[in-house]
């Protein structure tokens, strides 16, 4: 059984429970369903909003490339990636991650994989837009770059 | 070949795109980095710390030493912040 | 700031999406949420339903020390767990876990933690409804016991 | 005391709960166990493998070791299997 990953990138807001419905419907041979949801924050009050910058295009196939990789690292019956770009306020979606599979390990392993390299290789970029104005081009962590290490030469529990 | 270019690559170069023909001595994306840095001030100021670039090739990524190939489409931007 | 887990050991299904809105609405300082759903597998078409024993009064009580646990463990900004007992059917949920926290390490970590303490500490038991008949009470497993130490000793990352 | 079962032990034993006043020998949750064990092939058949058996006093994991104090109930039930 091939599993195809649905990956979205779009400028509207998701629906989590839309999303596991959508993974889960008709079947019985799913036991563990993890979904993450990236939020914006305010950083305490500092921050107006986010702008998410994409590569129209890249985003979506490399989205694609770290899907079929975690496709083939662990037992799932399906993943779905989306992420948003545009101006994202504080409180809002910015981006979901669905693993479904048999197994719970599975599908925390598959989402937090996914988080993983949707921050270190997807082509995205957040501009802050402070309350007190101005804008700032985030840096990328080198504690991101840890994460994404973490995986490889790494077989699936 | 088309140059794309995303977040603050984008802004100090002061452009998103354009086509540009370097001279066949570039062969990898490192030199491509190296000549774009000639073209002019923003160029520089956007190139200052190459090794802190990203650079895709026809929408996939490609380390510096890569050659160039056949690339219709190269891009470079920063490191990635999105998830 | 004091976190209070919600807890709740009921037959009624959840609703993963009203649970997530619960923990985040109004709030500009989450950044990451992790639901993790436990669902009932037919075993490849062998089982009919899972019966879910329980211990009242206890399982609440349980589930609220494992949940101050994790608390104690990850700055989260909420948590919430819901386990279900009576009969449940292939396809059907078992278990829900959300956890909110300004970090994505957090959330993770601490639903992947409630999983593992709900499986090996809560007062429930699973008795198997083969399709064929009978009934058989489900055998704890060692690995669960095994990924319930992993924590032991463990501090946040 | 009051004695509650769960699981294979409460069909085992077949019920659900009791009451019970065992001697003043029985100090502890494993010494409990052992007595139980004399009551009856029912508990025999439940508590053939003392080993499996877990003991929570009124409502909170003990340890075969632990004495059994002022605990009212006292409940029986095998490993759990939720979540």
């Amino acid at each position: 059984m091939s599993i195809v990953a649905t990956v979205r990138v779009q400028t509207a807001d998701f629906d989590v429970a839309a999303e596991i419905a959508t993974l889960t419907a008709g079947r019985t041979d799913i036991g563990a369903v993890v979904a993450f949801a990236g939020l914006c924050r305010d950083e305490g009050g500092a921050l107006s909003a986010l702008e998410l910058e994409h590569y129209p295009g890249m985003a979506e196939d490399e989205i694609t490339r770290i899907a079929a990789d975690a496709l083939g690292r662990w037992p799932l019956t399906g993943l779905t990636a989306i992420h948003r770009h545009g101006l994202i306020h504080p409180g809002e979606n910015i981006v979901l991650v669905v693993a479904a599979s048999a197994h719970r390990c599975a599908a925390f392993e598959a989402a937090d994989f996914m988080m993983d390299f949707l921050k270190t290789r997807a082509p995205f970029w957040k501009k802050e837009h402070p309350r007190a104005g101005g804008g700032d081009w985030v840096a990328a962590k080198a504690e991101d770059d840890e994460a994404g290490e973490r995986w490889s030469g790494l077989s699936a529990r | 070949m088309k140059l794309v270019y995303f977040a603050w690559v984008r802004e100090r170069i002061g452009r998103s795109e354009e086509e540009r023909s370097p001279p066949p001595t570039v062969k990898t994306v490192g030199e491509l980095l190296g000549w774009l840095k000639t073209l002019g001030e923003e160029y520089e100021n956007a190139l200052v710390h190459p090794a802190s670039i990203r650079v895709a090739l026809d929408r996939q990524h490609a380390d510096h030493d890569q050659p160039l190939g056949a690339a219709r489409e190269v891009a470079l931007f920063p490191p990635m912040t999105g998830g």
